[in-house]
């Protein structure tokens, strides 16, 4: 399984914190990301935007980034810390 | 992430609801060796003016983070920032929750043995936290709430490192 | 002194035998202003090794100044980076007299809307106040003392402004 | 009357503190600077050296800057504070 956080505005947008998704082998953060906006309808078609920041287990990661079964994904507007 | 061969020594860092105090935290630092030449420091706050808006007065701004990423990201800023500069010691606070105009949010205090690599790094831990942290503001006006918009030039400032 | 034509409003500046308090001095300057996004900051301190030395451990410095010409001179670093980066308020304590190792010497804190002009007009004083204002260290050592030498990184430092 | 103050290791290296000088109509920096080594000997050369920096009314001028009578006229090292 795959975890999937989501934060700040983003979290707001869908309604949703967290949820798992089933792990498939092969799979990168963007083709992670076309099956919850498959799954979640257009308003989840944020995840695909440009601006939107994605972490794997903690760290900022390219959208290619190919991932492992049990992995934290988190899906975040850009960072306004500080 | 690889593995530094040499470990940065002393790098606390805090994430938290109270406040904190500027001397108390220096003074802490001032232990940490006779070697000490200069310290910098930085507090970001809530400004009133933080946004300019059609929606009345800013109230506060309800922070948001990523709890088990937010500590390890600012501990990479700050390592960043030894590697680059070899300060001796440093201090990072930064709050969350609802913080009304006013309050502080951020505290980056940096011991070296001069001032020149004290500044930088100071400034250079404030620039990467700012681009790279997972915190998130949330702005609270009299009528109304928005998420803050990250800035540009936060990113350029942190692209001139 | 050509007259400005707008004057700065709140620069604090004074040269004292005492200690001074960061958390003090900094609350003093959150008060100028709800606008205030960012406090940046510096203490320069009496490091042990302050200078490479056969004479045995430093013991203390001791600092002369020219009293007529200090105040003045130190506020017109001030005003120099006031105008560059129009902040909203400014501290500068200068300490005299014997400072033993470990001791506080100099503070300066700038109050300023955002980080980047808060850091800039700190880091512009201090190095400005190393190359003009009329101070002067001894050196104190176990069995003798020596006048501390003008450093030509002081003056590199100053040139890059 | 100009008055003259010495500070720092100048003080010390030519045990004086203060003193008072005619004015002369004209003189500038430099020339104040070999009156003062004449009457005081080769110990006040210092005075010309390249390094020693001078202040006309508490503030730092060239060597050539032109005096007035009733100036304070200060000489000192290169300053080392902060």
């Amino acid at each position: 399984m795959i975890k999937v956080l989501f934060f700040a505005k983003l979290r707001e947008q869908l309604d949703c914190a967290a949820k798992s998704v089933p792990y498939q082998a092969g799979d990168d953060v963007i083709a992670l990301a076309y099956r919850l906006v498959d799954k979640g309808g257009s308003s989840w078609s944020v995840l695909l935007d440009k601006e939107t920041v994605c972490a794997v287990n903690q760290q900022i990661v390219e959208h290619s980034f190919i991932l492992n079964d049990g992995d934290e994904v988190a899906f975040f507007p850009p960072v306004t810390g500080g | 992430m690889s593995k530094p061969t040499k470990k940065m020594t002393h790098c606390n860092v805090s994430i938290q609801l109270e406040d904190f105090d500027l001397s108390v935290e220096t003074r802490e630092l001032q232990k940490r060796g006779a070697d000490i030449g200069g310290i910098a420091s930085f507090i970001g706050a809530v400004r009133s003016s933080e946004l300019d808006s059609q929606q009345g007065a800013l109230r506060a701004l309800e922070i948001e983070h990523y709890p088990a990423m937010t500590q390890r990201s600012v501990e990479a800023s700050c390592e960043q920032a030894w590697k680059r500069w070899g300060f001796i010691a440093c201090t990072v606070i930064h709050r969350v929750g609802r913080l009304p105009v006013g309050a502080q949010i951020v505290l980056v205090i940096v011991a070296a043995r001069h001032r020149k690599e004290a500044f930088a790094a100071c400034e250079f831990i404030m620039d990467d936290l700012k681009t790279s942290a997972p915190f998130w503001k949330k702005a609270e006006f009299e009528n109304s709430t928005c998420w803050v918009d990250a800035k540009t030039s936060d990113t350029e400032a942190m692209d001139k490192w």
